[in-house]
């Protein structure tokens, strides 16, 4: 029993040096006092720690903590993800104008930061409905604080209460979820209960409705539409480090986690073809159910975000277009549809970042987050601006930018799997979401700038940052094949 | 009728109606005291279900803590312009619609389902079998919830706290 | 048949050319302009004589279409395949490039407007930098989108034009550009999703055995989706006249159409003409609206002959109303933009209405209209510019009289008209004729009410004539000077061409020939 | 020979037009010696042909051609074809457009644009020339097309003048609807038979092939390819755009519109006979008719000397037709070669006067008077008596008065009218026919006595007139040679023992037996019965014209204003030209332009409506989405509340940013995907 | 017989647990102050801990299901904390608590 808790915890490196560093970051609020970034690059120096080993994982596939917990290639695939996502959002904060007056608080905010990002690589590792349900509240908990970390701004304050309050309702539904899934199933592990069911579970109603209990939790997380109601509001209240990180990494984690949990929970095992799809456990139709969730997302989301004129806002609304578009790869229920998914997050992770980063750095700049002041940055601002159509070309989809490929193999996989309504929906929710993009983009250059607003210049680490984001973005779009096969390969723990 | 028996539906009783209370009564303090009530009948109803650690747990922490919390946070935030303990209800019909609505659902699933029942026989030391769980098979979650407490901590500190004297002034 | 240049084949030289231009440009400081614009043009010269070298070297008698053995030039590199998984079988992609009779022609006709489109920018100030940066992506994706053989290729070339377009348009364009770009690169883009809707359900109803290994193989690759054996069990697209094929050529046609334009989705075209700069103007009609019929060619046609001939009828009455329709709108404008804008939906419907005449006269009429209908709406938008530049208006009833102040550039100008007209001796009449013919042979009342289209179009075109050169010049134009040797240059290769042509098309239908005759026979056989 | 000679004479104009264009303003004179000398040269060559070819006395065809181009399996080729239509044709072509060539030296002296009228002239003589040499109908198209624009381009010559540049407008407008028809009829004969050629088109219809199988189909090619004759030779209905013509310089309108252009549809109908029905013929003959007729009637009441010459010529031209259409095959092509001559004559004599008259008028200064309009001349023979004697010989020669060339061909042309009807009773023709002699004999010395006899209409005017040079008058006296009988026929009563007649002959029909007029087997038979008949009733009718004519013009016996009056309505119609042009403006410009608007509109409302609809739509949506969420949904979270004043917003609408209403909407989805689930 | 309805079994308890649920949401829905909302929420985590002892008891489930309980109670203390802490902020700021009055961030 030792053993198997000291084997545990060598495989659970990422995760416990993620803690180190949160500890390390107390003490060193402590001591150092006036180090302005020390923290920040303390922090770094943890999630770096902790994608080394995370990459030292990669191929393990073991189960660990006496089941709680997986180390796979699927979780390897989406730890690298958050990591990447947390070392960009760190770089953000240390750029980011809007916490400088924050100064004295910062370590409690990486100490939080860690914390999330520790809450979320438990998430994507966690096989066990409990250890799910806590990790997700380490991360909503630490979250909810961040939201409103610059607590002195009205919004951020009220972004944190909304949050929070939508949060714990969630949670408490989708707790009450879980207590009838374990219930019905007597068992906490997402692979018992998988045996539990396909044993032959007659209460499917009872399943049915905790599925339905559980995805209002994660359907918050995801933000998916009918769930997605806090989102724009917390995005635009909270600062834009932490919105990007929202919708970024809290996205990718909570996919991986629903993912797992339905794809392990509630497929028919012994119904596996060899065309790769496979079929949910008899009596529940959650494909259905995500399909119109995914649907209801798509539209609304797009919808919704032809009438914004936050960029934070908007952004919170394409990324609930988005998660209805990951979403759809889901509902497919075959490994090409995952596969997608995974290949849509590492793309989204970038160009999301990226959009975001510009506007940060134009409200660093230019001190607005509104999009019809944006009128000349384009001009005034020449490599942010084209970095930032570049970014929202992405999110549109078109080539060659990584976002199109996302887009390609999702509506493909939704194609291949004969859910033409859906890759129908989602052509035609692109085509609007073309609308607010490139009017983002129009405001940009189609209008001169004022005789007296000078060029704005950003410094040599800005523009490094803005390229680590833009080269991926663009070489995705041209040359996938790496991404595809580290997508395909994570694919392998479950054994399809 | 048997003891158990009474003793449940009393303690029932007592935590739905103290829940109602709680919920319908228009004085905040009210409701707070009702709360306890309520937490204290579904600790009594933990007893009834042989989980007497959880039962005092749940008297400990919900009753001693929370209850508090609550407690000063009403006080706290019931002063200046606004003292008033009155709480105001909105989007009654709605809202009681969905509760309703929810509970008869709730209620009928509950009913027409075919339960597997396998009655265990009465536990007398769960203490020490939590114990042996939290130290084995729960290990993870038992550090990973002392880390969560970690952070709460540090966040509601971060939250609740003022700001220095110099920073005040910037925003 | 290969032609390397350095170890790279001619194709991607001729196609990433404007790229590394691009690249050059975007080095050089923007305070030097002159050299931001000889980089530009060298690098569409390059082009040029890399056209030309492929026009010297094309071999006629090689058939194309559907079979990768006799396309020239080609090249194929994988470039993502993703190996063997049991349950899809091999992914692949490829970096596959070749021309055929189809494509080299527009080849030619791309390079040449793309040079000359340089020349007429060079009083662009505004940015130039930018510009021409966009200007020479705009000419990558063009060409690539003709070279390309590779579906995914296909699309990405295809959209890679939507941006800089977008951009060149709505910034470097007149007062209502805003409009114009929004609603080019809308209408694109529905198009566009439409395309790649259909590009990834053709691609998981095809898959071809790879005979060196016996896998599976799911491909983009254009000629292996013409194959009917290659079509899976149960793909969505598989099988012979089914919905799911006629839904997929709907959607197809409908961006090409888009493209085209045909009536009703022409709507895009004037205004985007209207706006955009000249040089941009010259591109669109010139070469841009190619691409649609190219790709009904290129892909419409040989992946779906079945729905091909199901719909032939509708596509050659839409290509009617588009001649007697973009006619008489032509005639009905009084901006000298938007007159030429509906005379090119006029002139690309007769493209159409050959095209669907699926019958060799018929085709090569459609392709070499394709050819000359660019060649002269580009000395068309040329010679709006040079009065542009010179008056900043367009409208028909501002000038008169240019004839008699302009007499070198009023030649050049006359020229390029009647040959839209379609006067015999000049391009135009030829590829008219032989579209004519062909769909006269398939089918002859809708060639009858078409061919009326050519009094209407002789009716605007005379009537412009008359407003424009004609007449007495007003005191307001007394000083208009004739063109400068930059502009003659623009104009006169053009006119050679226009010229040429009407007299011998021969060299210019030779190339084609083979290639056409096949896919006619193709398409009729059903595409086996 | 026949190979290099005539690509020779071909390209020797187009050179001159290449040369003239680009170095014409450099050269001395402005190339003026250039483009006439070349001009000459081939007026020279083609007479060499000529005298080879007919002397020859055999009717062989020569072709030779090469392989323009190859579409698909078929070859399409193009050549030239020598036979003694075409020799023949080729010199009328060549002098008269060599003696307007000298003509213009002087006419158009000092014109701003003078070196470039000359490459016109140049480019047009080259494609009349190809109408002429080709052997091959779409050839025959492009040239057809060329010389539609040389032509429009000479009327526009003077294009600063809006009358100028209409008149060219219309005129090629009008012919594009003639050759509408006639791209349709050749498009029907290459889908049917996969070549252009005259003699590959004949071989097979005579070897019974017919297009599409249908005999309707054969007659519908033939009508329609003589729609490009209605066009070209301006036949009744689309002979409106020839008077307005005449807005092109005088010479221009000699040669063009009177001698060879116009001749170009007779000629058409000569080289395609072969293979047109008896059906195609009838239409042809009462197309012809028709618009002898309709011409004749209308140069009666006009009074600018130039218009009456150019509806002479449209009646003429119907002549011709007709005369085809019966199946006088020689006849009509021989008034087509005389008509040439005097027709030419005619209007370098009217180039003369109106020369003559602008000289005067500039020295008046008077810009006002219309130097075009007879009644403001008067009384010229005495001031221009090579004109006027030159000038009476060709009115003579178009009146049909014997001794002059236009007795001959006409002459033989009622002789077949009468013989047609004598055999299939359409007397319609024959009445037509002679009628319009007396009509034509009246109408030009109408012409002829009111602007060279009489009292001048001012004298101040007429003491300024002064002959024209020699440059001019000399092209006069060629012309006027050229009008008498000698030249076509040693008999001045009968032309068919002249040259003319062995070396034309009408060839033979291809068609189907069936669908040959039935006419055809007696027809020679029947002309010499009633030529004796034809020529007495026609001398007669001439001279009934001319007589008529001196009555009223001459001797005033007769009151011009009378005679109009009695006739009434007929003369208002005539003066008027019938409305044709009034109601063409009706239906066709007025119609296309309410089209055209209405189709702008329909695109720019419409079609682009919809477009932009998509948006409009779509707020229509979100207006009634907002509506259901500020009336119903709000309405409903809010008990009673009204909520009237939260207007405007679309989804936005629900993100009240109330989190409870967050909730609510969550739990309500819950609810009801929870019912859905049970 | 009748007895053994009103015997204690699962289904007792989980009516107890369904309606407490429900409380809460009623509470959550219509409750204007935020603490109310908090407390609401509590309902709603007690209602799922006496579903997950309730199934420890009765069914296979055994120990596992009052070892979630138990950390459901130490994550919902945890949560109440940051709750209050992040109320008392708002409350600092907009000098009241009361959630429909605090909407700057809509549309």
């Amino acid at each position: 029993m030792v053993e198997n808790t000291l084997h545990s915890i060598s495989l659970y490196l990422p995760e416990i040096v993620l803690v180190v560093t949160l500890c390390v970051i107390i003490v060193a609020d402590l001591v150092l006092k006036n180090q302005k970034h020390a923290s920040a690059w303390i922090m770094l120096g943890g999630l770096a720690t902790a994608g080394i080993f995370v990459m030292l994982q990669a191929g393990t596939v073991e189960s660990i903590f006496f089941g709680m917990a997986a180390v796979d290639p699927f979780a390897t695939f989406f730890k690298v993800l958050l990591i990447f996502t947390g070392i960009f959002v760190v770089l953000f904060s240390m750029k980011n104008r809007e916490l400088e007056g924050y100064s004295s608080r910062m370590g409690e905010y990486y100490m939080l930061f860690s914390g999330m990002m520790l809450g979320m690589l438990m998430m994507v590792g966690a096989t066990n409905l409990l250890l799910m349900f806590l990790a997700l509240e380490i991360a909503s908990i630490s979250s909810y604080v961040l939201a409103g970390f610059t607590k002195r701004s009205l919004r951020s304050s009220e972004a944190a209460m909304k949050y929070i309050i939508y949060g714990a309702v969630s949670s408490g539904v989708m707790l009450y979820g879980i207590s009838l899934l374990i219930g019905v199933t007597a068992a906490t592990d997402i692979n018992a209960i998988n045996e539990a069911i396909a044993a032959g579970v007659e209460q499917t109603m009872m399943l049915n409705i905790s599925v339905l209990m559980i995805l209002v939790g994660l359907g918050f997380k995801i933000a998916v539409v009918p769930f997605h109601f806090w989102a724009p509001d917390v995005y635009e209240g909270a600062p834009i480090t932490i919105a990007a990180l929202l919708a970024v990494a809290s996205k990718i984690a909570a996919f991986a986690m629903l993912i797992r949990l339905f794809s392990v929970s509630f497929i028919d095992a012994s119904g596996l073809s060899t065309t790769g799809t496979w079929s949910s456990v008899e009596g529940i139709h959650w494909g259905l159910l995500l399909g119109g969730m995914a649907a209801l997302a798509m539209i609304v989301g797009n919808l919704a975000a032809l009438r914004q004129d936050n960029i934070k806002r908007m952004l919170a609304y394409s990324s609930i277009a988005h998660a209805g578009y990951i979403l759809m790869g889901l509902v497919i229920m075959s490994s090409e549809g995952l596969t997608s998914i995974m290949i849509y997050l590492f793309i989204y992770l970038f160009m999301n970042l990226g959009a975001f980063y510009v506007a940060m750095l134009f409200m660093n700049k230019a001190g607005t987050e509104s999009i019809e002041e944006y009128k000349g940055l384009g001009h005034r601002a020449p490599l942010a601006g084209a970095a930032l159509t570049i970014f929202l070309v992405s999110l549109t989809g078109l080539p060659p930018t990584g976002g199109f490929v996302a887009k390609l193999y999702i509506f493909g996989a939704a194609i291949s799997g004969g859910w033409i309504w859906l890759a129908a929906i989602a052509g035609i929710t692109t085509i609007i979401s073309l609308f607010y993009y490139i009017r983002v983009v129009r405001n940009m250059y189609f209008f001169k700038p004022d005789e007296d607003a000078g060029r704005i210049e950003f410094d040599i680490s800005s523009k490094v940052i803005l390229f680590a984001l833009l080269v991926p973005v663009l070489l995705t779009g041209l040359y996938f094949q790496p991404v595809l096969e580290f997508a395909r390969n994570s694919m392998l723990m479950f054994g399809f | 009728m048997e003891l158990t028996t009474i003793l449940f539906y009393l303690f029932a009783l007592v935590t739905l109606g103290s829940a109602a209370t709680m919920v319908f009564s228009k004085n905040i303090v009210h409701s707070a005291f009702a709360l306890m009530f309520t937490l204290m009948g579904v600790a009594a109803l933990y007893v009834l279900l042989y989980a007497d650690f959880l039962a005092a747990t749940q008297l400990l922490v919900y009753v001693g803590g929370i209850l508090i919390l609550i407690l000063f946070g009403v006080m706290l935030t019931s002063q200046g312009y606004t003292l008033s303990f009155k709480t105001i209800t909105v989007n009654l019909i709605p809202a009681s619609l969905i509760s309703v609505g929810i509970a008869a659902l709730l209620i009928f699933a509950f009913l027409t389902t075919d339960w597997t029942i396998s009655e265990v026989a009465e536990r007398t030391d769960t203490v020490y079998d939590l114990g042996m769980l939290l130290m084995g098979d729960y290990i993870l979650p038992f550090i990973a919830v002392g880390v969560l407490l970690l952070i709460a901590i540090i966040g509601a500190i971060l939250m609740s706290t003022r700001l220095s004297a110099e920073n005040e002034g910037v925003s | 048949m290969e032609l390397n240049i350095f170890g790279i084949g001619i194709l991607t030289w001729i196609v990433f050319i404007p790229i590394v231009g691009m690249i050059i440009v975007l080095l050089l400081p923007d305070k030097n302009r002159n050299a931001i614009r000889w980089t530009a043009a060298v690098a569409t010269g390059i082009q040029v004589v890399l056209a030309g070298i492929i026009f010297a070297v094309f071999d006629r008698a090689k058939l194309g279409i559907n079979d990768a053995e006799s396309f020239q030039f080609m090249e194929k590199y994988s470039w993502i395949t993703v190996e063997a998984v049991p349950w899809v079988g091999r992914i692949e992609i490829n970096y596959f490039l070749g021309i055929d009779g189809l494509s080299v022609l527009m080849i030619i006709l791309t390079s040449l407007i793309a040079f000359i489109g340089v020349i007429s920018s060079w009083n662009i100030d505004k940015m130039v930098k930018g510009y021409f940066a966009l200007y020479l992506l705009l000419v990558t994706g063009m060409m690539g989108v003709f070279v390309a053989l590779d579906f995914f290729l296909f699309f990405i070339f295809w959209e890679v034009m939507l941006l800089p377009m977008y951009f060149l348009i709505g910034l470097w364009g007149g007062p209502r550009r805003e409009y114009a770009a929004i609603k080019f690169f809308i209408y694109t883009f529905v198009g566009g999703i439409l395309m790649l809707l259909t590009m990834l359900a053709l691609y998981f109803s095809v898959a071809y055995t790879d005979p060196a290994t016996g896998q599976s193989v799911h491909t983009f690759n254009i000629l292996h989706m013409m194959n009917p054996a290659n079509y899976v069990d149960g793909g969505l697209l598989s099988g012979v006249d089914t919905t799911w094929r006629y839904v997929a050529w709907m959607a197809l046609f409908i961006n090409f159409a888009i493209k085209i334009p045909l009536f009703p989705f022409h709507t895009w075209l004037p205004d985007a003409h209207v706006e955009a700069p000249t040089p941009i103007s010259v591109i669109l009609a010139g070469v841009l609206l190619k691409l649609g019929t190219y790709g009904l060619l290129r892909i419409n046609f040989p992946i779906f002959p079945d729905a091909t001939v199901y719909f032939i009828y509708f596509m050659a009455a839409l290509g009617m109303i588009s001649i007697i329709y973009g006619a008489f709108c032509a005639m009905a404008q009084d901006d000298f933009k938007k007159l030429i804008a509906y005379s090119s939906i006029s002139h690309m419907g007769i493209v159409v209405l050959g095209i669907a005449a699926l019958n060799t006269q018929g085709m090569v009429g459609g392709v070499l209209q394709m050819f000359n209908h660019g060649i002269i709406t580009a000395v068309l938008f040329l010679s709006v510019g040079v009065l542009y530049d010179r008056t900043k208006k367009r409208g028909l009833y501002d000038f008169g009289g240019i004839a008699t102040q302009m007499p070198k550039y009023t030649g050049l100008a006359m020229i390029g008209m009647f040959a839209a007209l379609g006067l015999p001796g000049l391009n135009g009449f030829v590829s008219e004729l032989f579209s004519f013919l062909g769909a006269f042979e398939a089918y002859k009342w809708i060639t009858i009410i078409s061919v009326t289209g050519i009094i209407i179009t002789a009716g605007y075109i005379l009537w412009t004539i008359q407003r424009v050169y004609l007449g007495k010049t007003p005191e307001k134009l007394a000083d208009l000077k004739d063109l400068t040797p930059r502009e003659v240059l623009m104009f006169v290769p053009l006119i050679v061409l226009i010229i040429l042509l009407g007299i011998y098309p021969a060299p210019a239908i030779e190339l084609m020939n083979s290639s056409l005759s096949h896919l006619v026979e193709f398409i009729n056989a059903g595409g086996m | 020979m026949f190979t290099n000679l005539p690509i020779i004479i071909l390209l020797l104009p187009l050179l001159a037009f290449i040369l003239m264009i680009f170095f014409g303003n450099k050269l001395p004179r402005k190339g003026d010696w250039l483009a006439t000398g070349m001009m000459a040269l081939t007026l020279v060559l083609s007479v060499v042909l000529l005298i080879t070819k007919v002397g020859s006395h055999s009717a062989e065809v020569f072709t030779s051609s090469f392989d323009w181009v190859v579409v698909g399996s078929k070859t399409i080729g193009f050549g030239i074809m020598i036979d003694n239509l075409a020799a023949i044709m080729l010199v009328v072509v060549t002098l008269v457009s060599t003696l307007v060539h000298l003509f213009s030296i002087a006419y158009m002296k000092g014109d701003v644009r003078y070196s470039r009228y000359y490459a016109y002239l140049g480019l047009f003589s080259f494609s009349m020339l190809g109408i002429v040499l080709t052997n091959n109908i779409l050839l025959m198209y492009v040239f057809w097309e060329l010389v539609g624009i040389s032509s429009y381009l000479l009327i526009g010559h003077w294009y600063e003048k809006k009358s100028a540049s209409n008149a060219a407008n219309k005129a090629f407008i009008v012919n594009r609807v003639g050759d509408f028809g006639m791209f349709i009829g050749i498009m029907i004969l290459f889908i049917s038979f996969s070549s252009f050629t005259f003699e590959a088109i004949f071989d097979s219809i005579s070897a019974g092939q017919l297009p599409f199988g249908s005999e309707g189909w054969l007659t519908a090619a033939g009508v329609l390819i003589f729609c490009g004759a209605v066009g070209k030779s301006a036949q009744f209905p689309l002979h409106v755009w020839l008077p307005d013509a005449m807005e092109g310089p005088t010479p221009v309108s000699a040669l063009i519109h009177a001698a060879t252009m116009v001749a170009a549809g007779v000629y058409l109908v000569a080289r395609v006979f072969p293979m047109l029905t008896a059906d195609a013929l009838m239409v042809i003959a009462y197309i012809g008719a028709i618009t002898a007729l309709i011409a004749a009637t209308i140069a009666i009441t006009q009074f600018d000397i130039k218009k009456v010459l150019a509806y002479s010529t449209i009646s003429q031209l119907g002549y011709m037709i007709m005369a085809l259409g019966v199946g006088a095959y020689t006849a009509g092509f021989m008034h087509l070669v005389t008509h040439a001559a005097f027709k030419a004559g005619l209007f370098l004599g009217a180039g003369s006067v109106i020369f003559a008259m602008h000289a005067s008028l500039h020295k008046l200064h008077d810009h006002d008077t219309d130097a075009q309009d007879i009644r403001n001349m008067g009384g010229l023979k005495a001031k221009m008596p090579v004109t006027y004697w030159t000038f009476l010989i060709f009115t003579l020669a178009i009146s049909g008065i014997p001794l002059t060339s236009g007795f001959l061909s006409k002459d033989e042309i009622l002789a077949g009218t009468l013989a047609f009807s004598t055999i299939n009773g359409h007397w319609l023709l024959p009445l037509v026919a002679f009628t319009v002699a007396g009509l034509t004999a009246f109408y030009m010395f109408r012409l002829f006595i009111i602007t060279f006899h009489g009292k001048a209409a001012n004298e101040k005017i007429l003491a300024g007139v002064m002959e024209s040079p020699k440059v001019m008058t000399i092209p006069l006296m060629v012309l006027a040679a050229l009008s008498l009988f000698f030249f076509y026929s040693f008999n001045p009563f009968g032309a068919s023992s002249g040259w003319f007649y062995s070396a034309v002959v009408r060839p033979a029909s291809m068609v189907p037996e069936l669908l040959q007029p039935a006419a055809y087997p007696v027809f020679y038979e029947a002309v010499s019965s009633v030529h004796t008949i034809a020529m007495v009733l026609s001398i007669i009718i001439a001279v009934a014209g001319v007589y008529l004519a001196f009555m009223v013009y001459q001797q005033k016996k007769i009151s011009a204003e009378k005679l109009a009056q009695r006739a009434g309505f007929l003369y208002k119609g005539a003066t008027n030209k019938w409305y044709f042009d009034e109601m063409y403006n009706r239906v066709f410009v007025n119609g296309s332009h309410v089209i055209m608007k209405a189709l702008r509109w329909f695109d720019e409302t419409i079609i682009d409506g919809i477009v932009n609809g998509a948006a409009t739509v779509t707020q229509l949506f979100a207006s009634i989405s907002g509506w259901i969420d500020t009336n119903i949904v709000d309405g409903l979270v809010n008990g009673t509340a009204s909520t009237a004043n939260r207007a405007g917003g679309l989804l936005s609408h629900i993100q009240t940013g109330k989190v409870q209403t967050y909730l609510l909407f969550v739990l309500f989805s819950f609810v009801v995907l929870f019912i859905l689930f049970l | 017989m009748s007895s053994a309805i009103f015997e204690p079994g699962l289904n007792h308890f989980l009516v107890v647990s369904a309606l407490l649920f429900s409380l809460g949401v009623m509470a959550v829905l219509s409750k204007r102050n935020v603490i109310m909302v908090l407390m609401g929420v509590e309902l709603i985590l007690n209602s799922a801990n006496i579903n997950l002892i309730a199934f420890s008891r009765f069914t296979e489930l055994s120990l596992d299901g009052q070892m979630i309980g138990l950390f459901v109670i130490i994550i919902a203390a945890a949560e109440a904390a940051v709750a209050l802490a992040i109320v008392l902020n708002v409350y600092n700021r907009f000098k009241t608590i009361n959630l429909d009055e605090i909407n700057l961030l809509k549309g």
